[in-house]
């Protein structure tokens, strides 16, 4: 085998991620180097890098290629999933300076950590190989653990980590199962060339469907687990808990993106033809149908029991992994595949948007011992604090999908995708369970204009945090008045490769 | 002229305008000037509305489409085929909307700027305002379902926000404030499921949300008229001539003569008319019909000349989801059209795992819809949030939850008239319920002592009977009674907020409190309920403006001639018979017990004049109320003026001496004609004598009856009793009526006492199989016992608040079972992801060994 | 057979050893079983063809990973689970867990008996070819004069070679394009270079040389059998001629014949002797013709010292008489066993213009040997970079997160199971807000402590 | 020859032995344990189909599982430590600070 050339490896596209990779590296230097009073300054670095990042994600936009011996795809879901990736750690960023500081774990290695993280979410979208996924996919993981357990000497966040590491790496020990099944009925790890082949066996009728699909449910398992989807999504209200805010924020959504990319590029691109015996569709299309249905109907409810506002966030977010999923299912179909691809896609950006906003007031009213967290806090925010609470307002009416809030915008594609794809009752219990969803977000903004109360003085609410929030907020609000902004971003998105069985 | 109609998106950015300004820069302003910016928005948006009506005029009622210039397309997606512009749409439905939503708007500001004096959210509740007047317009102007839906939801997230504006009051009031808020915006959740199912099957059956499009023909059997005759109507009657309803009417007709005179044979003129997409752009497709059918466009016609009188020229995709569901309904079996792009629509309709018929998806549709407007026209099953709404400030309840949102249900099934009319079965439904609305609430009614509350149930009544109205195909009676019922009953709210504040100010006065602080200071209001009419009595000459106008809107409610709600609900009782005895329709003979709702109304209303303006005070209060300012009762005095005259618009032929000869003023049918041009299966039906005599009869014997019991001073007897709830024959009818049918109860016991047994059935289950060990304690026997308790007392728990909040604890019961699963021991979560994987390689391997 | 038994006992080891793991108490036993596990473990990857990763799981699994287990078991001193009855917390835990996993068992186990693995066949596997330039300079460019009358003959002597343009090339320019159907494969392809194995579809193939100016030197097709390997070696006395030799090992060392002569050839070692005249021959290859491959050559490395010669002839070498020898071919490295190694016999012109074999040693990348050091280092260098990259990251984002999470600030609490709150105030003033005393007044006040944590 | 069949059935086998290994112990240490013999036992169906298939990409699969499970093992150990020091326990069913 010839070693390629550097041209061959074709870095150019790969760059957005490679550059936040390697800047990592920069960045852990940089803060060893740095004198003690600059420490802080990592933190802007940090923010540069993922800035920088942004905009080379932006100059590569709608190219179509693959590079690093056709193991990297960059195409505009990447594109697009890369900016997802980079818009939120770039709040995180902004949520994570003084919250760090005033906890008293301000520590520089957490930016690289997140770095890390948000890059191996970015590889997860481009992977074009099963490895690609498994080693990005714990390129995005072990960060979390460790950043889940980033207070120093705090039980609740040490505990946090310890269960996310063990059930993640249990539930990646199903992915590589998965994986290896799948190479084994098809000679090749390469996504493309499993979608090749996957075309023989299904005609031949050979039993290697077997391995196929035993390989494709335990690939289900291992990424529906990073997405928090039922019965894989227990460990997610006791992690969101524990962590530090700033890290629940970013794992609500980055393990998000990172998670459905791969879930999408799997199913879509490698699997789409996976059909035995009189099905038409995939075999996934029901078990992805029946895992949302249950994602939202277990989300939605269990969230209006919740009285601490992260633990009903990340009931929350798993109701939202529901919806995304509906798409999953819709991209079943291969009419529909590329629209459901999109509507996934616009959901994420949405999602993204609204729940770190969320949960940037939820960090704002958290006192420095981690207490503050309680739904109860939000009592009387609206007179302390009228400008976050208006914000927040819009947050929880944009989770809850009313119109001109970019919760609406993704939710109206989600169903959109659904019901084109035929998938009527799971559209019927999104629109539901939507419903239902109104109980507890309304709550909130009951507790914050609606009751007697004190309002809290919301101590964390500084500058940068508050930018936080500006940026968005306008997100939220942009995406729902002009959702042709995302829609023109995600015009060129395909996953679907051209090869028919 | 045409380049009128592009001032219309102002219509909705005048109001966001005043919004943000109120909101942002609000509590830095003064009263003044927060009102000022309210009341000018609101203006500004009537004068935008008097703008796009006389273009209307001046342009042969032809709708015109307006895109926003700066939003290049709202939501598009070319390659899914995915279009749905931001597109306003101006036809004479919409503009009548647009016109009493603005007029009534503009006055309830006006009226809200003394109202609210001295709130300390002043300029919050005037950015409410306008913010709803924003939304309201866009649901009324767009065109297609979604800006409708975006409309729809801002609408109830403004109802939610001035429903709980309040939430602050003292000594629980706040807390039943945000309640009824919550309740409201509950119960429209619900609504709104139904609408989104309708929009999202619509857009699958028709591959597009528009209601008509741009180039589309909207009512071909007007457009034939227009072409022919060249008049303004088919019926000749010259409404043009007539005088102008609200000003510009009369001027527009020779405007409109010499504009068609000035375009003989110019068929792109025209074409354009009907079809232009930004309408100042005539260019090519107009010229192009122009050759085309510039032969056909006859020579030296003397009216206008019409290019197309309908829609056959047009490609199915190119039809709007009315005139598409029209074409695809007048299929034979197993006949196909050709879409225009290729493919080709039949009757089935493919729903991925199934078919339906188009007969059946459209009744699905408006089924669906009928759910939507039963949440935001508060008619059964969903009205029960509309009399807690009552706790946001009056004008609220004026504006919103009496004129104009709550009639967008209404307004949205007349939209939808060509689904409705083809959707027998789903009429017949709409029918029931609006007349078991009408009926119910009416009743209810009668047993309550809340000023207040007596016109919110009033209003549902009403509204049941503009839903009947549709129910029956009656459209044009149907947006009439809406306008009628918008001027008395924001009349009737206005006053009784006057009423409120009056006696409010006079129980100030009678315990010699500061009087310069009566805002709505609640600091020794606990035992004393300003809306309880127990507590007035004889405020005819305290308040003798408000009891001057209050007493025309009673009279126009109640529908005595010659007053608007006599030509209005007349004319829903007349198309009713006619539906019943003429086109023998089930829906007609249901729609008769209108009559009796209509007695009841008179009933109740003149009850509630004697308890309050009637007989001699009975508080201190009363007794010392003094009338309004005069920024409340000037527009009480315009309402009162076209809660007399608002019946004219729409003068029905065949009266004879009934009109006094009105008719020659204002035209016979004007209203009616003029909604024809939009609403498609109008019905102009001629006089009934027999039904208005009878209606008329049952008016003032009910009236007669009422002044009997409650009249001379008998109102309230001495130990505070209603003169029904004392007489023993008598009294259970009240006390149910006061006890408002046990309707929250019967909610409880229909659905939260199944939910709760099957929730507990769910808890074992997944207690037994799940976490059998870990909490048994806490699920079977505290659960047992809970469940035992709930069924115990039905009503005690869920139900205070209503089938709504009752709903909501049993979801949040069940919540909390399905989170007990939540151990918070890894191994458990282990357990749980072991058997996921286990059973979605079983539920994947499933099809492959069927295979 | 010996395979079966050893894999039965081998799998028997492996599940008795995890089994053990599973139920020891101990958690240093669990350990112990563990690391035999993993050996087992690395005795499976010898039995299927992966020597290096079984060393890497003895090296990484056994060796590294297994010691730092132990090594924390040991510091922690938490051989045993502590805690008694608190924690036998599910009883029901152990027989669901049992059945899922069963269940799982057998309901995988079962479908996967449905698949039979010999079914799972490549689509008609592709042909793999390799390309080797073997014309010297020489050999074809004083050609010019003769080409012009052998060109009819040529059409009868190489079928698979219908016409071949004439081309008078400078030495310079006999570095050629190489291209396979249309796409280039070598920009230059010189004399004594070769291609890697190729892999190409079934069916027929245009292989074509040009110069750097495009002019077509030779073009000609190849047909490629499934699962074919072929090696195409460009060589020729005059012109330029392509010989392709199938070959089905691909370890050793593999000598293609492609000097045009009458007779066969035969090569000889004549091993130390290089000025002896004993004359004791080895023969390396008895009899090789021309267009043939003599593969899987297993010849000791080191120094090589060996005679062409025709074939059958070699009593007549042995005795002395030197006729026969084609060439004497003296090598200080000779290939190592298990290296590949391709020697092309060309033709060279000597400068009498009589033709005699040259030896054209190849510096190839062969396919390496299945599960070896060599075969994986190239993929990972070349293909799996990124994957290869990414684990770098994974390993440098695990050893920040170590320390991260192991650091525990300035000062070490005391081991506690609750949360303790830090005291910030000095006790003095605590006791002095609770009683109401005025403690503080005159008594020497305690310096504020820093609230900044160190680290930042 | 032994067939592919056997390795795969073996490792499977290994592989469900290491989850009920996760499920049942509450020794932490000896959970990571179970989940390092779950990732081996993918290694031994990845091996046996690379030489099904007579070629390397499920050698370097395996190549990078077992550095991905070294990166891990470091970590977890890191958090064991971690946890011990403030809980003085490892045992995963002393973690029930969160709940509900």
């Amino acid at each position: 085998m010839d070693i390629p050339s550097f041209a061959d490896l074709n870095l150019g596209v790969t760059l957005p991620a490679v550059f936040l990779a390697l800047g990592t590296t920069v960045l852990l230097l940089i803060d060893a180097f740095l004198p003690k009073e600059r420490r802080h300054l990592t933190a802007w670095f940090a923010l540069a890098g993922v800035l920088v990042s942004f905009v080379l994600t932006l100059f590569n936009f709608g190219s179509s290629e693959t590079a690093l011996a056709g193991m990297f795809v960059a195409d505009s879901f990447t594109g697009f999933m890369n900016l997802v990736a980079l818009t939120a750690a770039a709040i995180t960023i902004l949520l994570s300076i003084d919250y760090l500081k005033r906890t008293g774990n301000a520590r520089g290695e957490f930016y690289s950590l997140l770095l890390l993280s948000t890059a191996g979410a970015m590889f997860m979208a481009s992977a074009n190989d099963l490895i690609v996924v498994f080693v990005a996919l714990e390129l995005l993981s072990i960060p979390l653990y460790i950043m889940a357990a980033f207070r120093l000497n705090n039980a609740k966040s040490e505990e946090s980590g310890m269960k996310y590491f063990i059930l993640g790496a249990f539930s990646s020990a199903f992915l590589v199962y998965g994986s290896a099944l799948i190479y084994g009925a098809t000679g090749t790890t390469n996504l493309q060339e499993i979608l090749a082949s996957i075309g023989g066996i299904v005609e031949a009728g050979s039993s290697a469907i077997f391995y196929l699909v035993i390989g494709a449910a335990l690939i289900v398992v291992g990424l529906g687990f990073k997405v928090a989807v039922v019965p894989f999504h227990m460990w997610t209200p006791d992690v969101y808990e524990g962590a530090p805010t700033p890290v629940t924020a970013f794992m609500s959504v980055g393990a998000k993106i990172g998670g459905f990319a791969a879930l999408l590029r799997v199913l879509v691109t490698a699997l789409p033809f996976l059909v035995a015996g009189q099905t038409v569709e995939p075999v996934w299309q029901n078990t992805i149908m029946i895992v949302a249905a249950l994602t939202l109907i277990v989300g939605n409810f269990v969230a209006i029991s919740q009285s601490n506002i992260k633990r009903m966030l990340a009931y929350s977010s798993i109701a939202h992994a529901g919806y995304i999923m509906m798409a999953v299912a819709a991209a079943a179909n291969p009419f529909t595949a590329d629209f459901a691809a999109r509507s996934a896609l616009i959901y994420l950006l949405a999602y993204t948007f609204t729940n770190l906003g969320a949960f940037a007031i939820a960090l704002a009213i958290e006192k420095d011992d981690g207490s503050g967290t309680d739904i109860k806090d939000f009592v009387g925010l609206a007179r302390s604090k009228p400008v976050l609470a208006a914000a927040m307002a819009v947050f929880m009416f944009s989770l809850t999908g009313i119109p001109l809030t970019a919760g609406f915008t993704g939710k109206w594609f989600v169903f959109q995708a659904t019901m084109q794809a035929g998938l009527v009752p799971l559209a019927v219990i999104g629109v539901l369970t939507s419903v239902v969803s109104a109980f507890y977000y309304v709550r909130i903004i009951v507790n914050m204009y609606l009751s007697d109360g004190e309002g809290d003085e919301a101590a964390g609410a500084t500058p940068l945090v508050n930018w936080a929030v500006y940026i968005s907020f306008a997100g939220t609000l942009l995406l729902g008045v002009f959702p042709i902004l995302a829609t023109n971003l995600t015009e060129t998105v395909t996953l679907l490769a051209s090869v028919a069985p | 002229m045409q380049s009128l109609a592009l001032i219309a998106p102002l219509i909705i950015l005048l109001p966001s305008l005043g919004t943000i300004i109120n909101f942002f820069w609000g509590p830095k302003l003064n009263e003044r000037f927060s009102s000022l910016i309210g009341i000018t928005a609101s203006a500004s948006t009537f004068v935008v509305w008097l703008v796009l009506f006389s273009y209307l005029n001046g342009n042969y009622y032809q709708p015109a489409i307006v895109d926003l210039p700066i939003l290049d397309g709202w939501i598009r997606i070319p390659s899914v085929g995915l279009e749905i512009p931001w597109q306003q749409r101006i036809d004479t439905l919409s503009v009548t909307m647009m016109g009493f939503v603005t007029f009534v708007g503009t006055l309830i500001h006006i009226y809200a700027s003394g109202y609210m004096h001295g709130d300390p959210r002043y300029a919050r509740f005037f950015a409410y305002l306008n913010m709803f007047l924003a939304f309201m317009l866009i649901l009324v102007s767009g065109n297609n379902l979604l800006m409708l839906f975006v409309g729809w939801e801002g609408v109830g997230l403004c109802s939610y926000l001035l429903v709980g504006f309040w939430f602050d009051k003292k000594h629980g009031v706040g807390l039943k404030n945000s309640n009824a808020a919550r309740k409201a915006f509950v119960a429209n959740r619900i609504g709104d499921f139904g609408m989104l199912m309708a929009i999202f099957l619509a857009f699958w059956t028709f591959g597009t949300l528009d209601l008509y499009k741009p180039t589309e023909v909207t009512n071909p059997h007007m457009m034939e008229a227009l072409a022919s005759g060249g008049g303004h109507g088919e019926e000749g009657a010259a409404p043009a001539n007539g005088a102008a309803e609200e000003g510009g009417h009369g001027e527009e007709a020779p405007a409109g003569e010499e504009g068609a005179g000035d375009h003989t044979g110019s068929a792109a003129q025209l074409v354009s008319l009907a079809s232009d997409l930004p309408i100042d752009q005539e260019g090519d497709h107009g010229e192009a019909a122009a050759e085309d059918h510039g032969e056909s466009a006859s020579e030296g016609h003397a009216g206008p000349v019409i290019a197309y009188t309908d829609n056959t020229h047009l490609t199915f995709s190119q039809l709007g989801i009315f005139a598409q569901a029209e074409r695809l309904a007048q299929l034979g079996e197993g006949e196909t059209l050709e879409r225009g792009d290729g493919t080709t629509a039949g009757r089935m309709i493919n729903f991925g795992a199934f078919e339906l018929d188009i007969d059946t998806v459209i009744t699905l549709i408006t089924l669906f819809m009928l759910l939507g407007a039963t949440g935001k026209s508060a008619q059964i099953p969903l009205f029960v949030w509309l009399p807690d709404a009552m706790a946001g400030p009056t004008p609220v309840s004026a504006l919103i939850h009496a004129a104009t949102m709550v009639t967008a249900g209404v307004y949205m099934m007349v939209r939808a008239n060509s689904l409705f009319h083809l959707a027998e079965f789903s009429s017949l439904v709409v029918t029931i319920i609006g007349v078991l609305t009408a009926l119910s609430a009416g009743y209810v009614a009668m047993g309550q002592f809340d000023i207040k509350k007596v016109l919110a149930y009033s209003t549902v009544s009403q509204l049941g009977f503009m839903v009947a109205a549709v129910g029956v195909g009656a459209y044009g009676a149907a947006m009439f009674h809406m306008i009628t019922h918008a001027f008395f009953k924001a009349l009737l709210f206005l006053g009784s907020g006057s009423v409120i504040h009056g006696v409010e100010h006079g129980h100030h006065h009678a315990h010699e409190h500061k009087h310069d602080d009566h805002g709505h200071d609640e600091h020794h209001a606990e035992t004393f309920d300003p809306q309880d009419m127990r507590n007035m009595g004889g405020l005819r000459r305290k308040m003798p403006i408000t009891y001057a106008t209050y007493l025309i809107g009673t009279l126009a409610l109640a529908g005595l001639y010659p007053f608007a709600g006599f030509w209005s609900k007349d004319e829903i009782l007349a198309d009713s018979w006619v539906a019943a005895i003429q086109d023998g329709k089930f829906a007609g003979f249901v729609a008769l017990g209108l009559f009796v709702a209509a007695a009841l109304t008179a009933f109740y209303m003149w009850r509630q004049i004697e308890m309050v303006f009637h007989g001699s005070p009975r508080t201190e209060a009363a007794e010392q109320a003094s009338e309004s300012v005069w920024s409340m009762t000037v527009p009480l005095v315009i309402l009162a003026v076209l809660s007399l005259l608002g019946g004219f618009l729409n003068i029905p032929s065949g009266i004879g001496l009934f009109s006094f000869g009105l008719q020659g003023v204002f035209g016979e049918h004007t209203l009616s004609t003029w909604l024809e041009y939009s609403v498609v299966h109008l019905h102009v039906g001629a006089f009934q004598p027999l039904i208005a005599i009878v209606s008329l009869v049952l008016a003032v014997a009910a009236i007669i009856l009422a002044n009997r019991i409650y009249g001379s001073n008998k109102a309230i007897n001495s130990e505070g009793l209603d003169p029904l709830e004392a007489n023993p024959a008598s009294r259970p009818i009240f006390a149910l009526s006061n006890a408002r049918l046990y309707w929250d109860e019967i909610y409880g016991r229909l659905f939260i006492t199944p939910f709760n047994r099957t929730a507990a059935f769910l808890a074992n289950v997944v207690d037994m199989a799940f976490l059998h060990d870990y909490f048994h304690d806490s699920v079977i026997t505290k659960g047992f016992n809970g469940i035992g308790r709930l069924l115990s007392h039905p009503i005690d728990l869920g139900i205070i608040d209503g089938a709504v909040n009752g709903i909501g604890r049993l979801t949040r019961w069940i919540s909390g079972g399905l989170r007990r699963t939540q151990a918070g021991y890894v191994r458990v979560y282990a357990v749980a992801l072991l058997i996921g994987v286990v059973a979605v390689i079983v539920f994947m391997l499933l099809p492959v060994l069927q295979g | 057979m010996i395979e079966v038994y050893l894999f039965g006992a081998v799998g028997v080891l492996l599940i008795t050893t995890a089994a053990l793991m599973l139920l020891s108490e101990n958690a240093v036993h669990s350990a112990l079983f563990l690391i035999v596990n993993f050996i087992g473990v690395a005795l499976l990857f010898l039995m299927l063809e992966a020597p290096f990763l079984a060393l890497v799981q003895i090296a990484v699994y056994a060796g590294a990973i297994m010691v730092l287990f132990v090594f924390v078991i040991m510091l922690l001193g938490a051989e045993k689970a502590r805690g008694g009855a608190s924690t036998r917390r599910f009883p029901w835990l152990a027989p669901l867990a049992m059945g899922l996993t069963v269940f799982f068992i057998i309901a995988v186990g079962w479908a996967m008996t449905q698949g039979q693995i010999d079914t799972l066949q490549t689509p008609p596997g592709k042909g793999v070819v390799r390309i080797i330039h073997a014309a010297p300079e020489d050999a074809v460019g004083v050609a010019q004069a003769p080409a012009a009358d052998e060109t009819p003959a040529e059409g009868t002597n190489t079928s698979a070679v219908p016409t071949r343009p004439e081309i008078v090339l400078p030495p310079a320019d006999r570095v050629f394009v190489l291209s396979v159907d249309g796409d280039v494969v070598s920009e230059a392809f010189g004399f004594g270079d070769s291609t890697a194995f190729m892999e190409l579809e079934p069916g027929s193939h245009t292989i074509s040389l040009a110069t750097a100016d495009g002019q077509d030197v030779l073009s000609t097709e190849l047909a490629v059998e499934p699962d074919a390997v072929l090696n195409v070696v460009v060589a020729g006395e005059t012109a330029l001629d392509i010989i392709t030799t199938p070959q089905t090992t691909d370890t050793g060392l593999t000598i293609i014949n492609a000097y045009p002569s009458s007779s066969s050839l035969a090569i000889g070692d004549l091993q130390n002797a290089l000025f002896d005249d004993s004359r004791v021959i080895n023969l390396v290859v008895a009899e090789l013709g021309y267009g043939e491959a003599a593969e899987g050559l297993d010849y000791p490395p080191g120094f090589a010292n060996w005679i062409i010669f025709e074939a059958g002839r070699v009593d007549a070498v042995q005795q002395g008489n030197t006729t026969p020898i084609l060439l004497r071919f003296s090598s200080v490295a000779a290939p190592a066993v298990g290296a590949d190694a391709v020697y092309v016999l060309s033709p060279d012109r000597r400068p009498d213009g009589s033709l005699r074999p040259i030896v054209t040693s190849l510096d190839l990348y062969a396919a390496t040997p299945f599960g070896s050091p060599n075969a994986l280092g190239e993929r990972l260098f070349a293909g799996y970079l990124l994957p290869f990259q990414l684990v770098a990251m994974l390993l440098l984002a695990a050893m920040v997160g170590v320390i991260v999470i192991t650091y525990r600030g300035e000062h070490v609490p005391k081991p506690s199971r609750t949360l303790r709150r830090k005291v910030s105030r000095p006790l003095t003033s605590v006791i002095a807000n609770q009683t109401g005393a005025e403690l503080t007044s005159g008594a020497p006040q305690l310096p504020e402590r820093s609230e900044t944590p160190a680290g930042d | 020859m032994v067939p592919t069949e056997a390795y795969i059935i073996l490792s499977m086998v290994l592989f469900a032995m290491g989850a009920m290994g996760v499920l049942l112990r509450r020794n932490a240490i000896v959970v990571f344990m179970s989940v390092e013999l779950m990732l081996n036992s993918a290694n031994i169906a990845l091996v046996a189909f690379s030489r099904h298939w007579n070629q390397a990409d499920g050698h370097l699969f395996t190549f990078f599982v077992i550095t991905v499970a070294a990166a891990e093992v470091a970590v977890g150990l890191a958090l064991i430590v971690a946890i011990f020091r403030t809980k003085q326990s490892i045992n995963i069913d002393e973690l029930h600070l969160m709940e509900g």
